[in-house]
């Protein structure tokens, strides 16, 4: 094992570790993502509700806005745009999809909460965003969610805006996929 | 070791005077250079992440 | 005296250039909000320092330059160690940061306060356009480059806002807080406008925000930032700031066409009514990617005009305008124009450049659809 | 540059040398050399000379076909209104321009003058890995052939910007794009195998009595910036295997739909873009920190502070990427963090430049070709240095973050940081490789048409940035009209110049005035031991190196 062939593996193991470690940014950018909060990133698990009183001295705003992203014949909305609540209360919002496509399909709402600091203090208890939906063709799905802000969301947050994009689900790879599928276009 | 700490410290600084650089050179082994810099340069992070969190408030 | 003149001449020079670099038009915009005001002069703060850096620098550098020449038969010192000088020459550096550090925290913890604001808008970047919605006033249209093609096809000359007109501008109140939440629905955009201070990437799937406290009426403009493909440099910026009391009635009024809209959704409409609606819908959302013949950019944007295949399937042309195209820049139309605006644009491009169709499209049927 | 050298008789008498008529294109003599001759010989060669020949004429070439694309770019912005080039192509020649210049032109610039000098500054026969070093050379024209041939596919090229963010890269690129990720991966491979040879040789071969601390600073500066290639290019082979997955096998690792996150792209890129622009500028500090001390004959100054300053710059790269991101939504906590870091990087980065200039105090200074290079370096990166010290300011970084003052910083860091330190070295070290001095009357007349096509390129984007005017766009308004007029007329003139610079090297390599061993009288280094032109197997008996006290 000469001087030269010592270096040479040393150097060719930190190479694949620094390639693993490319791999591994993407669960450590989550659980930092998680921890910090930045990015709006919100639970998409279900969450127990943290058992405490509910401090009636501060009133959060709570914004909904839903958008549909393309290529997904549904529509969400939510019944009741803005609420009005007390960190550590339950509560719970009514949406509704509604598949107005000719097709059955699967869709799916990403949730993004804004400012970014408020979702390490959003616990959400049942949400529509956990799983895919399936709907049949022209089929309607109330939803609820259930969520609650936790007492020690920071007081100078007064406003949080949840937005929901709702996105196609399908397996197909995106380069197969057609580019327009307005008849007559080349594809 | 403490002697190892001060140089890496002089590099972070960005200024170091000649003889110590031969010292270093002469009886310093590497590995122990590389580690200690990157252990400092772990402290630096946490220094400045704290900084930049009390900062913030 | 070469070498002096040209070293007069380079510094008469550099006077002319910072001087006239703080001439309007050639530096960072004074901006009409606090942050603005405060960004501007963390900039010139900033610039100056290093300009006297530099001069201090570049001065010691070319006396040496000048007076060590070797033509001059200077002879070389053997010193090449002081590190007292070098730790001066690092620590005055150090100390200049951390002089800096201090305002600019401030000024980016007072750019991170957006709560409490008077009112929220939801910017959402689409492929080559802005979409604005005033949350919870039920106001919200698309805002186009207006442009005309031909001015920037040099074919006609160009206006005074050259590529920094929009059809429908943002209108905003002065003296209020603005909120402002930022999305997209495709690719990565950025919205920005230089008076306002206000930059924030719009990200899909993903909400920014970011505020904004305006102090002068005027019109205010700024372009997208992140290239997000062909038309990046066409979708302008354009804020109209008015006093509270003006906007407060211009909110009011497009409220009620809003709601006039809606409710003339029930009603028959003529199908020339339809076409001219249509052809004004099409020229400011459509013509930038299908061209304003109807020809579009095969194969990214399908042509409309003489499209066979189009004509025959009129549900599949309804849809593919409600709900877009994945993975496409045909974003879903049904999320940023009006049911009245989406059954007059097809009735137009059914009708329009040779395809008679004669389909009428009724609004109705569009609503229908989207219950 | 390594502490005086005592003057050392050549190892090989000239007579030895056999014929000394200068090759072909590769200006290295014969020789007593019996190897294939014509073509096979530059295919088959294992020697680090001619492969750094190699390297240096492919890395021209690429200067000249990013140039290229540069020139169809400042000329679609010479007036506003679209005239020459549609948009769509517009933004591949900007993406393409960008590709080739860092990954085709200035790193295997530096990687070739690695070649030649590295072996003969540390008295090292050859490299390393002799036949992994050929393997490494010809990866290079693969890479860019397949990446040029993406702009005659349909579709076109990568039409993205050279930091492909996803989801433009990935969902809505055109089908070349997997093209694109292939020639990247085979482009990343070469240099990560060129990083090993390097690494090995300075760590295992050089002369017996060299310690490392007597290392020339441009070995040091290599060493550094090997050891960043290592670190890096693993990292950006990692996030184009992310994105190859996304558009060919269905994953969503920068698709929000699918539970990805766009952003994640641009922390992970930026993790490999910061360090990568600190792998085109330490070897620049490295050919300076060689030349200054020549021509203003005294040894540099603060030798020491500049090897711990270029370490601890390589450790302190890795934590400020985020800079680029300011606008993108980063929390207050990360960006009070990353402008911290930055700024604290460019204290030893910028302090770096008061040595070169200590070194010149109470010289005595001649005006040679490579010195003009190397002192234009020195003034114009720092003023580079200045508008990033500008750009670290976070606040501030909202007016400044992509529009062209970003692009004229990046490029006076570039341009005459990078490309100028590569002219330097290639001056001054052309006696060395072709036995002739180059000509100083076409040296001279190619730098000052360089400098003033590259101020008038690079000054009026400050401006046209300041004033508003965004990025990588075809067309712009009414008031950044002059300040583009200006820009374009300015990269025409430093475009047309570098014909100079080809013809100056041309000549060279056919004749001109004989230069000795130790061509250039301040010089001390170890590559001025072997004679000039450096005949092709050097250090076969390892010199023995005696370094001087004090």
């Amino acid at each position: 094992m000469t001087g030269v062939q010592r270096t040479v593996t040393r150097t060719v193991v930190v190479l694949l570790a620094m390639f693993v470690f490319a791999f591994a940014l993407v669960p450590l950018y989550d659980v930092f993502c998680r921890i910090t909060g930045i990015n709006g990133k919100v639970e998409n698990t279900a969450q127990a509700m943290v058992r405490d009183s509910i401090d009636e001295s501060r009133v959060i705003t709570v914004q909904f806005v839903t958008r549909a992203g393309a290529g997904l014949p549904w529509k969400l909305e939510v019944l009741n745009r803005q609420v009005r609540v007390h960190p550590g209360a339950a509560t719970e919002v009514h949406f509704a999809f509604t598949n107005h496509g000719s097709t059955a399909g699967w869709g799916r709402a990403v949730p993004s909460v804004s400012p970014s600091e408020a979702s390490l203090y959003m616990r959400k208890i049942t949400c529509f965003c956990f799983q895919e939906q399936r709907l049949a063709a022209g089929e309607r799905l109330e939803a609820p969610l259930v969520f609650q802000l936790t007492r020690d969301l920071p007081d100078d947050i007064k406003t949080v805006t949840l937005v929901y994009t709702l996105y196609p689900v399908d397996d197909k790879p995106l380069a197969t996929k057609a580019t327009s599928v307005v008849p007559g276009g080349e594809t | 070791m403490w002697q190892v700490l001060k140089s890496v410290l002089a590099a972070f600084f960005g200024v170091q005077k000649d003889q110590q650089r031969k010292k270093d050179f002469e009886e310093g082994r590497p590995t122990a250079f590389i580690i200690v810099g990157l252990l400092m340069a772990l402290v630096l992070v946490v220094g400045i992440f704290l900084l930049a969190t009390t900062a913030a408030e | 005296m070469r070498n002096l003149a040209g070293v007069v001449a380079a510094i008469g020079g550099s006077v002319w250039l910072t001087r006239s670099a703080l001439a309007d038009g050639w530096n960072m915009p004074l901006g009409v909000t606090d942050v603005s005001r405060d960004i501007h002069g963390l900039h010139m703060t900033i610039f100056w320092i290093c300009v006297v850096i530099g001069i201090v620098v570049f001065g010691v550098m070319f006396y040496s330059l000048f007076r060590y020449r070797r033509s001059k038969g200077a002879k070389s010192a053997h010193f090449h160690e002081n590190t007292t000088v070098e730790v001066v020459w690092t620590a005055i550096p150090l100390l200049i940061l951390v002089g800096m550090a201090l305002p600019a925290t401030a000024t980016l913890k007072e750019m991170y306060d957006a709560e409490d604001a008077d009112l929220d808008v939801m910017v959402t970047g689409q492929q080559w356009r802005w979409h604005y919605e005033y949350l919870g006033e039920d106001v919200s249209f698309i805002s186009n480059m207006s442009t005309p093609r031909d001015q920037i096809d040099g074919a006609a000359a160009k206006g005074e806002n050259y590529l920094l007109e929009v059809d429908q501008p943002l209108v905003l109140p002065v003296d209020r807080k603005v909120r402002f939440l930022l999305t997209s629905d495709d690719v990565v955009h950025s919205w920005w406008v230089p008076d306002l201070a206000v930059k924030q990437d719009a990200i899909p799937g993903f909400v920014n925000e970011n505020w904004v406290r305006i102090e002068e009426p005027g019109t205010y403009r700024g372009q997208c930032t992140e290239l997000c493909g062909r038309n990046h440099g066409f979708m302008p910026v354009v804020v109209e700031a008015v006093p509270p009391e003006e906007f407060d009635t211009w909110l009011a009024e497009r409220k009620q066409a809003a709601a006039r809209e809606a409710s003339g959704v029930d009603r028959e409409w003529g199908m020339d009514e339809l076409m001219t609606r249509g052809q004004k819908v099409y020229e400011s959302v459509c013509a930038s990617c299908h061209q304003v013949d109807g020809s579009g950019n095969p194969p990214v944007f399908p042509a409309l005009a003489n499209n066979p295949a189009l004509m025959e399937e009129r549900d599949r042309h309804i849809a593919t305008v409600i709900n877009g195209v994945s993975g496409a820049p045909m974003p879903a139309f049904s999320s940023t124009l009006s049911p009245v605006e989406i059954a007059a644009v097809v009735t137009y491009e059914r009708n329009a450049w040779g395809n008679e169709t004669g389909d009428i499209v009724q609004p109705s049927e569009i609503q229908s659809q989207l219950e | 540059m390594a502490p005086k050298l005592p003057p050392q008789q050549p190892l090989q008498t000239p007579a030895e040398q056999g014929n000394d008529g200068a090759a072909t294109a590769g200006h290295v003599n014969e020789g007593y050399h019996h190897g294939p001759s014509g073509l096979m010989r530059w295919l088959l060669t294992t020697n680090h000379k001619e492969i750094g020949t190699l390297y240096l004429i492919f890395s021209l070439s690429m200067f000249f076909i990013g140039g290229i694309f540069a020139l169809v770019v400042r000329a679609e912005l010479f007036q506003p209104g679209l005239q020459l080039v549609q948009p769509e192509f517009f933004n591949q020649m900007t993406t393409m321009h960008g590709l080739i210049m860092v990954f085709g032109a200035v790193m295997p610039g530096f990687v070739g003058l690695a070649n030649w000098m590295i072996p003969l500054q540390v008295g090292a026969p050859d490299m390393a890995l002799p036949r992994l070093n050929n393997f490494s050379f010809w990866l290079l024209p693969v890479a860019f052939t397949l990446l040029l041939s993406t702009l005659l596919m349909p579709g076109g090229g990568p039409n993205f910007g050279w930091t492909f963010y996803a989801p433009l890269s990935t969902t809505y690129a055109p089908p070349s794009t997997t093209f694109f990720i292939l020639s990247l991966h085979i482009a990343g491979i070469s240099s990560i195998l060129g990083a090993i040879n390097i690494i090995a040789t300075i760590l295992n071969m050089r002369a017996p009595g060299m310690r490392m601390m007597d290392m020339p600073l441009f070995v040091w500066t290599w060493l550094i910036t090997a050891f960043l290639l290592i670190a890096v290019m693993p990292v950006l082979a990692g996030v184009i295997t992310m994105m190859l997955m996304d558009i060919n096998f269905g994953t969503s690792f920068f698709n929000a739909a699918g539970g990805g996150d766009p952003v994640m792209f641009q922390h992970i890129f930026w993790f490999f873009g910061h360090p990568e622009v600190y792998i085109m500028i330490l070897p620049a500090f490295g050919i300076v920190s060689a030349i200054i001390p020549t021509f203003a004959r005294k040894r540099l100054f603060g030798y020491a502070s500049m090897v711990y300053a270029t370490s601890s710059i390589a450790i302190l790269s890795f934590l400020v990427w985020a800079h680029h991101m300011f606008a993108v939504g980063l929390p207050l906590v990360a960006e009070l963090f990353f402008m911290y870091t930055t700024m604290l990087i460019a204290v030893p980065t910028g302090v770096k430049v008061f040595n070169w200039i200590a070194t010149l105090f109470q010289g005595s200074i001649s005006f040679e070709t490579p010195m003009l290079f190397a002192l234009a370096f020195v003034v114009l990166f720092t003023i580079g240095g200045f508008s990033g010290l500008m750009l670290a300011i976070a606040p501030a970084d909202f007016q400044y973050h992509d529009t062209y003052f970003v692009v004229a910083h990046f490029h006076y860091v570039l341009v005459p940081g990078a490309v100028f330190a590569i002219m330097a070295a290639v001056y001054y070290w052309l006696p060395k490789w072709t036995g002739h001095y180059p000509n100083e009357r076409l040296g001279r007349w190619h730098f000052w048409t360089s400098v003033i096509g590259v101020n008038l390129t690079f000054f009026p984007m400050h401006f046209s940035g300041l004033a508003g005017m965004p990025r990588r766009i075809p067309d712009y308004a009414l008031q950044f009209a002059d300040f583009n007029m200006a820009s374009s007329i300015g990269a025409l003139l430093f475009g047309t110049s570098q014909l100079l610079f080809v013809l100056m090297i041309i000549k060279c390599v056919r004749g001109g005035e004989k230069a000795p061993a130790k061509a250039w009288e301040g010089a001390e280094d170890l590559e001025w031991t072997v004679p000039s032109p450096a005949p092709l197997h050097t250090f076969d008996t390892p010199p023995q190196f005696h370094h001087r006290e004090g």
